[in-house]
Parts: structure tokens; sequence; C-alpha cells
């Protein structure tokens, strides 16, 4: 059975509507939209076993070997198309009965009568399956027998945002966009600094008093502040260089950091 | 009527567009204490129970629908409910009475393969769900039951499937094995694996 | 209740998607006379009147609403509680310290543009208000602090507000001035963090 249309409309449903061979009668043309019906061995078997009208706790098993099987046979003479399982389900059943027949020595493990009471336990299960799927079907269910509101006003959850915030979060707030917003002034403070004119001035002058090696630090300033100091030399390496580029001077370093000597050239 | 949160409950279950908890409820109506809003429900659904409406609990949420017995006055016009095929509504039910089941479960005890269209269509229609993994070997996908479908069938709970304790009693949501076992008696466990 | 008529009046209305004439309940009810639906509807109306619920008629079409004086257990609120955003302290700040203020005045202040949700946020706090407009060319809005703000925030009156100078000499204002120092005075510039 092909389980592709799953839902049916409503509409064609009595028609589609799989209404369970136990009640149809057994000629030919029932067999055949009965086997059509079913959906496989076991479903077929439990259909059978409810025809023998008692509890499925009492059945005889091989009463019901014989009507599957005479199912099967029948169906063969007809020249329906059977799926495999079927077939294999009567070659099982057939090999059931035969074991159940024979005397019982030595029998092997499982037992035939352990094999028809699994065989059983399983169509009692898909029986009770199927009783319980009809009763839940046929419930007062909801959208074909009972009905909800058909136009609910509806529920409205309004959110309330509680809003947070302390005195001094506020005052410091306020602090802050005086103090952004404050004209802001810029002061430039006066420094000392020698100028590169004033060192070139200076180091040129100095470089003339003699043919020796001088070392930079001697053209600065003996007494000045740390920080004129510092615009000195600054100034006067950059004297040095150009003095060197212009071929006025010449200057030489040991080792890298070490210091830096410049004479003037001839 | 007299009491003022059987009136808020009234009013609120009418407007719901959805099934509320007795919480939900309880949040609704402000001040109201849990065993109010449930004194308040028992009060309703009593004041309901003969009248052409009827106030329901499904799965803890509750709502209003009208009365089973008035199908007949209100199904003209209803949009016809889609019919589940007979794999289906078996496959459902085994889900029902068994969840949560794996579907190699669903195929032992119905025989057949299940296609794989067959829990589509029932997760669609909002009645199962994937309920995780089992933790053995292979960590199959496990389904059960939602609260729409308790809601869509009628049932308070689980437990109000039809005939689940007689089922249970006579040990037939039990796998084959383990009846087996225990109609036989047998000391060490079957290995039988027909799942 | 034991009329049947109104019990599938009831129902009818219930599950109804729209409001129904007599006319169309009597269709719905098959065999009904209008005299009987008439009836009915009055049955329901009077059983229905001290209810959560009401059965009324408008326009010759019956529908059941709940009742009016139940409008807010329909509506539930939900409160969060949120801090306020730095930019909307500062415009609190602002119409505090100078108020009534406009936004023009507000965003001079500032040095920037204020969105217009800041204001709302402030108005919805209930701190701020609109009070009035100003009676200049464009006449704007100026807005204005509320009691509910002064009982916030512990303020006796606005004058409890400490002044510029206060801000500094207790240290308020540090986090600003210690930026600016720390990046005209150290080797290596200070970060502010004013998140």
């Amino acid at each position: 059975m092909s389980e592709d249309s799953l839902i049916l409309p409503l509409g064609e449903a009595e028609a589609d509507d799989w209404s369970g061979p136990a009640s149809s009668p057994t000629d030919d043309a029932a067999l055949y939209l009965e086997l059509d019906g079913w959906e496989g061995p076991l479903d077929l078997l439990l259909d059978l076993a409810r025809r023998q009208k008692v509890d499925l706790k009492a059945i005889s098993i091989l009463a019901l070997v014989d009507q599957y099987i005479a199912y099967i046979e029948r169906a063969e003479a007809l020249k329906l198309e059977l799926a495999a399982d079927y077939l294999v389900m009567a070659a099982w059943l057939a090999y059931l009965k035969s074991a159940l027949l024979l005397p019982r020595d030595e029998q092997e493990d499982p037992s035939p009568e352990d094999l028809a009471l699994r065989l059983q336990l399983r169509l009692a299960r898909l029986g009770a399956m199927r009783e319980a799927a009809a009763r839940l079907m046929g419930r007062d269910r909801l959208g074909r027998d009972v009905f909800l509101r058909g136009a609910p006003e509806g529920l409205r959850t309004d959110r309330k945002t509680q809003w947070q915030c302390d005195w001094f979060a506020l005052v410091q707030a306020y602090g802050q966009v005086n103090a952004r917003t404050a004209p802001v002034v810029h002061m430039v403070r006066e420094r000392p600094v020698m100028t590169l004119e004033s060192a070139l001035d200076r180091v040129s002058a100095m470089l003339g008093v003699t043919l020796d090696w001088i070392e930079l630090r001697q053209f600065l300033p003996p007494h000045a502040e740390p920080r004129l100091r510092k615009s000195a030399l600054a100034s006067s390496f950059v004297a040095a260089l150009e003095l060197a580029r212009l071929g006025r001077a010449e200057l030489a370093q040991d080792e890298i950091f070490g210091p830096l000597r410049l004479r003037r050239v001839a | 009527m007299s009491d003022e949160i059987e009136r808020a409950l009234e009013a609120t279950l009418f407007a719901a567009e959805e099934p509320l908890t007795a919480e939900a409820l309880a949040g609704h109506l402000g001040g109201a204490s849990p065993s109010e809003v449930r004194e308040g429900l028992d009060g309703l659904q009593q004041h309901y129970r003969d009248r052409g409406i009827h106030l329901v609990e499904r799965g803890g949420r509750w709502h209003f629908q009208t009365a089973p017995d008035l199908a007949h006055v209100l199904r003209r016009e209803r949009e016809a409910v889609r019919r589940l095929s007979r794999a289906a509504t078996e496959v459902l039910a085994i889900v029902a009475y068994h969840e949560p089941v794996s579907r190699a479960e669903i195929e032992a005890i119905r025989g057949v393969q299940t296609s794989p269209g067959t829990l589509d269509v029932l997760m669609e229609a909002g009645w199962v769900r994937v309920a995780g993994r089992r933790e053995v070997p292979g960590r199959p996908v496990i389904y059960a039951t939602t609260p729409e479908f308790l809601e869509h069938f009628g049932l308070k709970s689980r437990r109000d499937l039809p005939g689940i304790d007689e089922l249970k009693a006579a040990g037939l949501l039990d796998p084959v094995d383990d009846a087996f076992d225990a109609l036989t008696m047998s000391p060490e466990p079957a290995q039988e694996s027909d799942g």
C-alpha cells in the first residue's frame, strides 16, 4: 500500500477510506481490493485473526496459518501481483505449521510454540494500537466536532519601561556637558630653544677654530638647562648634517650610537 | 455572577487567541494567587458544564470550546478537517501511547516500514514533535506528542488517552520481548532482536 | 441550562467569525422560527448580563464581547527596568538646569543633535513635560521637569541641584579635568573613558 496520500480531504474520504475487509464478502473481487488495502502480512494476519471472532489471546495459530495460506494461494490463482513479503510470510507460516504438527522430539531453539506465541503477541500489540487509533480518531476533535471562539479579541501585552537614573549620574552628566562645551583655550608655553640658524652659525664658527675632530657634544652651550640642551643637540646635529652636505665638514662615528665627531674640511 | 475573579477569567479566556495556563491567567489578573485562579477556573467550568460552550483543560492549558453535542449545528460551514491516512493514524496512536518512541519501534509494532512522509505529516499537523535522541548505538531520533495533540483530540493529559490504563495493565504497551519473557518466565532474557 | 435553542445560539455565536443577524442564526439552527431565535437571544443576553462576557446587538447583528469594565484585564503590562542612556541623562540634566528649554537650546548646550526619541523617553519616564511654547519666531516647544522628576531624584526643589562651582569643588567634574591634565602634563596621553 502506498503511504503517499496520507491526508485526504474530507469530501472524498468515504470513498477512499479503508473500511476493513472483515465486513466485506470474500469473493474474488473483494479479495483483490482487500490485498490492495492491507498494509503488509501482519495487517492481513491481524484481520484474519479477528475473523475468528475470539479474543486475540485465544486465536488458533494453526487455523490462522491455514487461512493466510489459503488467501495467498487464491491470490496467486487469480494471478494477482503479491508483494514479496506476503510470500515470505506464507513460507514462514508453512514452516511454523509443520513444526507445530511435528512430534515434539528435541525441538530446535526457539521452539515453534515460542514462535507462535511471539506472533500472537505481535498481533495483539498491533490490534491494540489499531483500536486505540480508531478511538482516538473518534473523539470530539477540535475543528470537526468542537470549535474555538471564531473571532477572539486577543490579549495584549504592553511593554512598559521603568527608566532608571540617579542623582549622581544626572549631575555628573551636566558637569560633563559643561566641560565638553566650554570654550577651549590653547596655550603654547614659551620654551628655550636653539634654532637651526643659530646652531649653524655656532657650529661653523667653532669648526673654524681648529682642524681637529670635535665631538658634537662639545658644540653645545656648556651650562644650558636640560630642555635647551636637548634642543641645541637636535639643532646642532642637523647643522652638522647640513655642513657635511655643503662639503664644509666631514662626519665620523666609530660605532652605532657612538659619539659623533666632525671636523672642518680643509 | 458575583465573583470578580471568575468574571475576569471568563473575559480573558474568551478573548485569548490560544489556550492559557493557570500561570498565564494569574499574570493577566494581576493580583490573583494561583489557588484563586484554580478555584475560579473550577467554578467557571462548573457553570458552563451544561451550556452551549464548555471550559476545558488540555495539557495544563485552558480554553473555551463549543459543546460536542452541538457539532451538527456548527459543522456545515466549517472547513473540512483533513483526514489522516490509516497509516498516519496508526503511527500517531503508537507515538501517543508509547512516547517517546523511535521509528524502528513504531515499525516493530506495525510490521511494515513507515515512509518518511508519515511522520512529516504528523509533525506538520503539529501533533508530533522530535523529542531528542535515544542514547543507544545509532542514537535514533525519538518522537512524542505535543500540547496541540491533546487540544485537538480533547485530552486533558496523556493519561486521558482512551484505554491507556487497560492497555498498560494488559502489558500491551510493553515490547514483545518483555511480554514474551514475562509469559515464558525464562531465567535469562531472550536474545531475539526483531527491532 | 435547559433550552436547546439557547445552547445552540450560544455555541453558534461563540464560534462565528463575525456578528450574525437573527435570520442567519435561524438558518444555522435549522428548524427554529424567528420568534424562537429572538426569545433565545433575549434569554442569553439576560444570562450574560452580569458576566465577564456580554451578548450585544449592533445594527441587527449579534455577537459576544468581553465586558467593557474588564478591558484592563485583557491588556497586560509588563514592566522592564532600564537604565537611562547617557544622551538621555544629559538631556534630562540640561532640562533640569535650564528649564524651560527648547530642543534647539538643548542642542546648543550639548553641542550635538538630540534624537527625537530621547525627549520621548524622558516624557515616557514622567520626568519631562511640554511646558508650552516660546513666543519667538517658530514658536518652539519648550520643556520642563515634572514633580515626579524631583521625587525620583530626591530633590525638594530644582534649587537643590548643585551649581557648577560646587560640582567642581565636589570633584564631580574630575573625570574630565583629570583627562585634560593628563593630556597636557604626562609624557603619554591618558585615555579618557566616558563610556
